[in-house]
């Protein structure tokens, strides 16, 4: 049996059910208790768990980012959520310096069980300080792991799985996602991080999305069907681990690939896909990998500007075309 | 104010501005009689309360997007504190910034296009709410994480004590900000280098749907200035005089002696945090007590009190109505910016995809 | 001790650990006698002294690398304040750690390898003379990033006052760590949140080559307290009862009332800021006349004077002696940590290259 | 005339020239005065200018980050020092948010002609906290410009032409950069942003590289040499704006290419590289693009293991033999 949840819905019965089942975990940020949380992931939370395991915290994300690793050193399991993931910028130190570097440079003695999660990414309008994809700076970090679901199932399964992870994983929802439905198996325990999916089979080019960008992919492959070009849509959900055998496997395939996220092209997620392809399916490839990103630029507010900037089917659509219509000189 | 032209970067920096953008009032151009000066005061903060109020049904209209954080509650902070400046003068703030820019000397037009999204706003559009900027007016903006720009407030105070130039820095920020780093290190570096600033706190009693009381262990915010060593000033803003005669002696402090103080400003804001925020989180009663104490309702009364001519108020007060309707046409009417201002005003290399 | 464990994430993130990593003192078995418990305070610095005093050879020889910070000088913070906490009491210090570690209960062995890089050290030869970590004695680390251990200190404070563990926080760090945001949200939220820590600023007048005079505008550290509104307690620390004693105060506070405390100890360091810094700040007086405060000599004075008999300590600093020579030979005998290591230490994905 | 000067006399000329020029330029960081630098870069400058314009700061890396920033908004010209690039993670926020997007937020009212410099990457054996590569992390954003000469003449002219340029420049040293020595033209003004230098012609590979990378690049070139493989080295000396044609074109002639840089592989300089040359120099390729960079782990204190991790010479003779010893398949 499975019922039908919004991706909002589907966190916080992952982080409900994982507080019930162990009394480590607690969940700490900016307006997740009294105020139900900025966008209402924990709602109903401080009610059932009480202040001891639903904590406000006052505007101090690198002392509560870094009272979340140093509990985590000493046994507890924290969800620290961010607002937004643009205000990790102000905690980044201890994301890089402490929780990734931890487990390491003490010789393996302190593991750092903590999520870190919050929406990341553009939301509407909201201005070049709040539209980050931080994804990138973080997929960069060894000793980190990254999530970035796009469907409620995964974004239950996914959290439950970082939850009960001995080392700390970045969770990136979306404010975009949040009223997104989708099915959910009543049993479903957790989805194993570092597994991509195929949420579309094709045999003409290979689309690399996650996030928000999956649902772009599957738009824009509906729009290339009738054109009559087949996709093969690979949703990453987990950006480190980084699951290069699904990518490889899929584009030995299709022979083509392009990749869609949010966020600036300049060595982000995307150009890690694109080296992987190009060195691990080089003899496959019909075409160079093209990349769909945020533009390189900062998020204007103006509306329409915004949307030129952001990832749109319409740009994928003719990307992959590109790509079809490219044919290997030899 | 061609001074702060005279030290920007670059002229090519400063793209040409429309000159209605520089309407709007002198702010700190003292009526000769004390009363005319608070009605000043009065025609500023009403100015700040109905901009905003229209803001706040072209964004229930979807004219507006993005956040929209309104000061309705707060304005005898900004315009009482403004007064106490020179043009030259520099001011820094947060998000919350309408009130603060308007009082600076930003046109009602700038501000309305602004949220609006258009070509002709103070930002050219790209800004919106969170980021109001006015070079010639010296207003640095607009800045959306909170305590970072305390730190850019000290940054103009350090400019102007580099090129010994007499000007003074405000910087404004919220109660919540005062547990965050940035807060620390701003005001550790202007105490300990002397800066000429005004780190003005507007303790509006919550931070979103957090009281005071659950996100700082000393309540009395000025306190924090004892681990500093400078000067503290606290007291409510129900009077907007008030506010310009104490945030003058910190000015001056800061002008003649170079030295820095923390003020607390006791406020209230009427609305939600922003236009999303039902703020459930405080009692209707809570509300009506705070607006029973309305700094702009009690500047007029004040007005009507010391004999200002009843004409006169309704000349000012229609005068008023007339800037912000006509801002509001000038938004609606004013052209979206052109993709084309994307590339010049980000780095010039290529893209990369 | 195996409280830690049973607390500590998974066995799994525990390995296995060589025994003789756990000899070394028992820092709070508290000796019947006064003078016996002196002794046993004594040999820990002495210990610490002459740890470090082979390491800086071994440095000087090639045999230890990078960053090397010597805690030569203040030997009776670390000692004495350690002593006014039980074995599962937790610690957190920054990159001057080799002296907080040994009092903690670490072993000279464990000390002198990881020094020497060696897979017998306390954190396998990964962390290095800024990285000292034991899990087994509640030795947080050993952290680079000047005011990010701070926060990471409030957070085993939280962990045991959300476990009711009863267990207290030291967290160390030096006067020029109090200029940065970690300092102020790691002190805001420990005292917002009543946590079970003491704050234990290290004053030793420098901070690199900065006197604490161009780094604050309060010299007093303890006034910060103020801001937060938590206890603070100041004083010097060459009398190492007279730190046990005030710290106790401190860690009473923190165990009995679960109340923060911000204690100043005033010392200095007589070594350079790291093997790299000749300390041409300082003058050669100056230096001179704070080593005839010398903590370590001072205790043995008293020592002698309190009538500790002389075979006595003749045959303790043999022991002390012994006990360093033998951790320097364990070091140079010891293995180095094989490539296998890092993997485990990291995540699982794959390599990308 | 040309003389021979160390790395860091010619990071100290281009500074004291500047300053000499310009009195709204400034040089701001923690011991850069008093103690002539930590690492003796900014030498006398002190007893030169005075404590007006050269400026020992607390350590609040945020907070001088942040000062700079105002200070160049209203017309100064900042040089900031961070003492290791590895602290400016605490004041990241202040470069992603406040510097980086000042000018488009303002609508170009206010742009930050700002210089943030300090020794990156790895030193010796200093641990996984301060052997950061961070490059990686501001390349990828818009509004900065992001520089890393490898020689004293370069480091001297690109030194200039960022001071005197009106947008944040990241001007990347190295430690173990600072006492090599270089010729330096005596009429040496400034070296032009966003261009790169073939440092080595050659027919059979291209290597990519920058800063120290580059001296390992020149030496694994002597190697393979020897072995009869003729390798062409292109140092980028600017990593944002990035030449990508000067890259392109030295490929489309080499058609084999790898990437040399410190830091780590997922998503780093190397991996936009490896995506560009794959993209615009797809028809030309005989071999996949390779990264040799510093393994995905902290960095270990371990002698040993340290230069392991670490790219060095002879892994890089191995990739390019790789490459070389590839022929596609089609
Ligand atoms: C670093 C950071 N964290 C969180 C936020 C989200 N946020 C925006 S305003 C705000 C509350 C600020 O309250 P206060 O400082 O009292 O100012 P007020 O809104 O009351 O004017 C929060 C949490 C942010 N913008 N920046
Ligand atoms: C954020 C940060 N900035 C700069 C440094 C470089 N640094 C290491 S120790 C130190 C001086 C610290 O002085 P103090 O806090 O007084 O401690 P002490 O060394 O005197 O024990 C500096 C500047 C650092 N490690 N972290
Ligand atoms: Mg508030
Ligand atoms: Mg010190």
């Amino acid at each position: 049996m499975a019922r039908v949840l919004r991706y909002r819905e589907a966190l916080r019965e992952a982080m409900t059910e994982e507080m019930e089942r162990d009394d480590r975990v607690f969940l700490m940020g900016e307006e997740v208790g009294h105020y139900q949380g900025a966008y209402k992931v924990s709602e109903g939370m401080l009610d059932k768990f009480g202040p001891r395991r639903v904590i406000d915290t006052p505007i101090a994300e690198s002392g509560f980012a870094g009272i979340g690793v140093g509990a985590a050193m000493v046994g507890l399991r924290p969800i620290i959520e961010f607002m937004t993931w643009n205000f990790s910028a102000v905690a980044f130190d201890q994301i890089l310096n402490s929780a990734a570097k931890m487990r390491q440079m003490s010789g393996g003695q302190f593991n750092c069980p903590i999520v870190f999660r919050g929406p990341n990414a553009s939301a509407r309008q909201v201005g070049s300080q709040h539209s980050h994809a931080m994804e990138h700076f973080y997929a960069h970090v060894p000793g980190l792991k990254v999530l970035a679901p796009a469907f409620p199932a995964d974004a239950k399964g996914l959290m439950k799985a970082a939850i009960r992870d001995d080392n700390p994983v970045l969770f990136m929802e979306s404010e975009t996602l949040y009223s997104v439905k989708g099915e959910v198996p009543d049993d479903l325990d957790t989805v194993p991080m570092g597994k991509a999916q195929i949420v579309r089979e094709g045999k003409d080019c290979t689309i690399v999305a996650y996030s928000r960008m999956t649902h772009v992919a599957i738009e824009a492959a509906a729009t290339l069907e009738k054109k009559g070009i087949d996709v093969e849509i690979v949703d990453l959900r987990s950006l480190r681990p980084l699951d290069e055998d699904t990518i490889v496997h899929s584009v030995r395939k299709t022979h083509r690939c392009v990749v869609v996220h949010e966020g600036w092209p300049y060595g982000g997620v995307g150009a890690e896909v694109s080296d992987r392809v190009q060195r691990l399916a080089f003899d496959f490839l019909d075409a160079p990998v093209l990349r769909i990103t945020t533009l390189d630029v900062p998020m204007p507010y103006n509306a329409k500007l915004e949307q030129l900037c952001m990832p749109q089917p319409d740009r994928v659509v003719s990307a992959v075309e590109r790509t079809v219509g490219k044919n290997r000189a030899s | 104010m061609s001074n702060i032209e005279a030290h920007s970067p670059e002229p090519s920096g400063q793209p040409s501005r429309d000159d209605d953008r520089l309407d709007g009032p002198a702010p700190a151009t003292r009526p000769s009689s004390q009363v005319d000066h608070l009605a000043e005061l009065y025609r500023q903060m009403l100015l700040i309360r109905r901009v905003e109020e229209e803001a706040a049904r072209a964004y229930a209209q979807g004219k507006i997007g993005g956040f929209l954080h309104l000061y309705i509650g707060q304005e005898a902070v900004a315009v009482g504190a403004l007064s106490a400046l020179k043009p030259e003068d520099y001011v820094v703030t947060t998000y919350r910034d309408h009130g603060v820019a308007i009082a600076k000397g930003m046109s009602a037009r700038a501000v309305m296009a602004e949220l609006y999204g258009k070509e002709t706003g103070c930002s050219r559009g790209l800004g919106g709410s969170m980021h109001m900027f006015d070079a010639k007016t010296g207003m640095l903006g607009g800045h959306g994480i909170v305590g970072s720009h305390i730190p850019l407030a000290a940054g103009a105070a350090f400019a102007s004590k580099y090129r010994a130039d007499g000007r003074v820095t405000l910087c404004f920020f919220g109660e919540g900000a005062v547990s965050i780093g940035g807060f620390h290190e701003g005001v550790s570096l202007a105490a300990l280098w002397k800066l000429p600033i005004v780190f003005i706190c507007e303790n509006n009693e919550y931070s979103m749907g957090t009281p005071l009381s659950r996100t700082m262990s000393v309540e009395d915010v000025s306190m924090k200035a004892l681990g500093y060593g400078i000067d503290r000033d606290r007291f409510f803003a129900e009077d907007v005089l008030t506010v310009e005669q104490r945030i003058g002696e910190a000015v001056q402090r800061a002008r003649e002696l170079s030295l820095p103080t923390l003020v607390e400003v006791r406020t209230y804001r009427f609305r939600g945090h922003s236009m999303s925020d039902p703020a459930k989180y405080r009692t209707a009663q809570e509300l009506e007590e705070r607006k029973k104490k309305d700094p702009v309702l009690r500047a007029r009364t004040q007005l009507t009190e010391q004999g200002f001519a009843a004409p006169k108020l309704d000349q000012l007060e229609q005068a008023v109505e007339a800037e912000v309707m006509d801002a509001v046409k000038f938004a609606e009417d004013s052209p979206e910016p052109d993709a084309s201002i994307l590339e010049p005003t980000t780095y010039d290399g290529p893209f990369a995809a």
